[in-house]
């Protein structure tokens, strides 16, 4: 579901960042059913990949294979990224606060951690430049906390200070997808608010999986459940083993 | 290998081996954990699975990276063992990919810094204090800085070399020209010793010239469980195992005796590996050549 | 050609064609003087004889550039003519090679400035204020900048591009790409279009994306007298009768109309010159091909 | 003749930045003689070059066919050169002063100049740069003056600061290899002294070809004629067309 709806996010001939696990499903469900000609862009220096098999890592061969382009990362962050070429960034997180801010470094404190977690890689990068970025995360209120332990990728607010006056280039997470519902940031605020549910899931659920008091849309939309297509692509094509795909 | 490794890397040495996904040089990291080299500051992007193999080792005093994670699978859990106190302590110093890359390309440049727009609104610089700016001298903004990475030595795994150390890779190619550059000296562990003929047939294919490397070593199948564009692929069923043998201290200790203390060599490690070749050879799609005349 | 530049050239942009020694786009220079478009910022390394050409032809406001003669052969005659107050104005704004590669590689990043350890006992910095220079907040140690170069359109010539603008060189590449992702437009010009499966079967060749090309303009001969490796050799010959023509605005003014103004387009260009595809055609020297398979 | 005393000056496996003329005759004089191992860098990009043919341009197709590597010229100079890769770099210009500063910029005043020249090209960087540089020029007292009307490239005294005020990495000028003698510089002063004369040159003919009071050596050294077979392999292998060699 969260791959089928995250697909829709993305329109035919975009330049995508692409990670690996849902957003690289997503990308794949969408080049497959009505964007063709996505661009998908790894951080390890495939570009315009055609992946014949479900890329277990960001550097799997079959991203190299058949691809537009492989260059070095020093290219990859300098003239793609930083250079303002991504027109979507996908991230994903350990945890995700209530103004998109991003933890993938540690749970509690950094010197002490409770649990260390593998750090940004390219994300705080691609949270930076890409013209917006889809944020990808499972509601539980341990993963959706008011403020993140520790901000690794920025949103739209960052330790007080809003992301218009921190000279980041790129929009921020302009939705987050959950696995029940579509968080939006605020146009004003930057907070993330309530904008749509899945089917048959109430607000109340989506409050539950949140640690701060959710702001609910006025007008809240219902996601439309993926197609019998789309479901058929996802579970027979692209990841038949179920990789990343769980339900 | 064991002549490179014993000559090139010493005890409290600074050592790359760099590779992103594509190229990492397991042969020459089991190497060095033979050896028993001590108090390594190890420096890559991704520490993958053998930076983790040489932190339960206990080659290394310090780790510098911006990624520590297993792809696709799960953690590195002697690393996290490490820093999440519950093994034997590991200094680190962490940055974004963006900040390790910058880094190797200011060592590369002999520079002492690099400029890159990013670190904005994050907590890495309250963390990393070797995090800093410089003011733009035409329009005032404020840019974020990393320091040159300049490691003792760095080792380079690649598809083809001449005896000079004239490399060639295709595929994924990382970082590895900026480190090899930065680096006061570089060993080249290939696939394939070719003569430079084959060098020089193809010149644009070369990304490391012989003039910075200082030891060649021949080593098929060098980069298992990483893989080696049109030689080998990855063998991911290892990296999914490695979870269960990372998480278990006894079972890691194991690992290590069985496929790294106890044998002599990666022919060695390939025999203990039956059927290892066959399962990840690569086939064959060669592309057309280019007309290089006048 | 035409199209292209009717669409992408506009009178007072920054223009640059790229390409050293190797790849200069004659064709596109030609289409620009005989489109008469004016005020231009012509920059790039070495002007060359093309520079020369469109600076006589009234086109050029301004020179941005680092080595401004007629490799091993002479001076560029007109440009000489303008600076020594002997022929109309024009502004010049100079560096050295490393600034110029350095101006662009900072517009490739889109960052206001890049870093280089030059000029230091000089006399540039003196006549060119846009050399500047920052401290390393590391080393406390002054370092020179150059700002960043971000042309409204640059002209890559390349000796294959498939049509949505994926574009490989081989041979000398010079500061292609970097010029191209600094810029706001690209026109690839190719000897060959080729099928996309031609590209994707070597991604490693890749030059240039097609997400950041404009236009894609198939020139065979387009480079003439500069060459392309592997299609035609350097017409070494006219680089020396350059400095006749060039040193006599008269027999300029002749050359301009006989080989650019009174002719339609490149093919007309060829037809005027019998013999010039015989005597130029490059000999095959094919390389090998690599492996990508998994 | 100073092709000849050149090639002297390189030892086998060193690595030139190599012009174009008489440098790059010295260096292939050097290559088919006493240092096969030479390794041939030219400012375009080609490393390793093995020119089958003289070059006219230091872009010739014939320093890329059959090279070691070609990169691009962002790698040339911040790699190679900026790094102290480079161990030999040749210089040559109008101007060559009495502290070794070179200028290949402007004769007379740099807004209103007599003679407007190429400018720096890399000369500048591999001034600054490479380990040790070798100038060839001849002799004039116009190409000899005690100061350049511009400083292209930097000597070893710059507009009174010494070189070693200036940060610059290389050696600097270590010789001077005109068409009638070897001028070296003080060890102390930077300055340019008289150091060996060509068979027949007096020291008379030497000092009237300098614009500055020419300090002369104490033991002054012969420079050793071209061996016959240097000028067999100069006049009929190397430049048979006599592109670069005059005389």
């Amino acid at each position: 579901m969260m791959a089928s709806v995250a697909a829709r996010e993305l329109a035919d001939g975009e330049v995508v960042f692409v990670g690996i696990g849902l957003p690289n499903l997503a990308c794949n469900l969408a080049r497959a059913t009505h964007a063709p000609n996505l661009v998908l862009i790894y951080e390890s220096g495939a570009v315009g990949a055609v992946p014949e098999r479900l890329p277990v890592s960001i550097g799997d061969p079959a991203l190299v294979t058949g691809s537009l382009m492989v260059c070095g990362m020093a290219d990859v962050f300098q003239c793609f990224l930083q250079n303002g070429r991504i027109e979507v960034g996908f991230l994903g997180g350990a945890q995700v606060d209530r103004w998109g801010n991003i933890n993938t470094t540690v749970i509690g404190d950094y010197a002490h951690p409770k649990v260390r977690l593998p750090g940004s890689g390219g994300a705080s990068e691609i949270a930076a430049h890409a013209r917006r970025t889809l944020v990808m995360a499972k509601l539980d209120p341990r993963a959706f906390p008011a403020d993140v332990d520790f901000l690794t990728s920025p949103g739209h607010r960052c330790r007080g200070v809003p992301r218009r006056d921190l000279g980041l280039p790129g929009a921020g997470p302009v939705k987050v997808i959950t696995d029940k519902a579509i968080l939006e940031a605020h146009p004003t605020s930057g907070e993330l608010v309530l904008a749509a549910l899945y089917p048959g899931v109430s607000a109340d659920e989506v409050r539950a999986g949140v640690g701060w008091p959710l702001v609910v849309r006025t007008t809240l939309l219902e996601v439309a459940p993926p197609s019998a297509r789309d479901l058929q692509l996802l579970r027979d094509v692209l990841d038949p083993k179920k990789l990343f795909l769980r339900g | 290998m064991k002549t490179a490794i014993a000559e090139h890397v010493h005890d409290g040495d600074t050592v790359v081996i760099e590779g992103f996904t594509h190229l990492i040089c397991f042969a020459a990291g089991h190497e060095i954990i033979r050896q028993r080299r001590r108090d390594l500051t190890l420096a890559r992007l991704t520490p993958d699975l053998i930076y983790d193999q040489m932190i339960a080792a206990g080659c290394a005093k310090k780790l510098v990276f911006s990624w520590a994670g297993n792809p696709g699978v799960g953690s590195l859990h002697a690393f996290r063992r490490a820093v999440e106190g519950k093994g034997p302590a590991l200094e680190i110093e962490e940055y974004s990919h963006f900040g390790m890359v910058a880094r190797f390309q200011a060592g590369a440049a002999r520079l002492p810094f690099w400029t890159i727009r990013d670190y904005a609104g994050t907590d890495l610089p309250r963390v990393n204090p070797q995090i800093r700016s410089v003011t733009c001298p035409y329009t005032g903004e404020a840019l974020a800085t990393v320091p040159a990475l300049n490691p003792d030595v760095t080792i380079v795994h690649a598809q083809r070399a001449d005896a000079a150390g004239n490399t060639q890779i295709w595929g994924l190619v990382g970082v590895q020209k900026e480190a090899a550059f930065a680096s006061q000296r570089v060993i080249v562990v290939a696939e394939e010793l070719v003569d430079t003929a084959v060098i020089r047939a193809d010149p644009n294919r070369t990304l490391i010239p012989g003039l910075v490397v200082s030891a060649v070593v021949v080593e098929p199948w060098g980069a298992h469980p990483s893989y080696a564009q049109g030689f080998y692929d990855r063998d991911n069923d290892f990296y999914v195992a490695w979870e269960a043998i990372s998480r278990d201290p006894a079972k890691l200790a194991t690992y290590l005796d069985e496929y790294v203390y106890g044998l002599p060599d990666r022919a060695a490690y390939l025999a203990r590996n039956p059927g290892l070749t066959r399962r990840l050879q690569a086939r064959a799609q060669v592309c057309a050549g280019v007309n290089y005349g006048f």
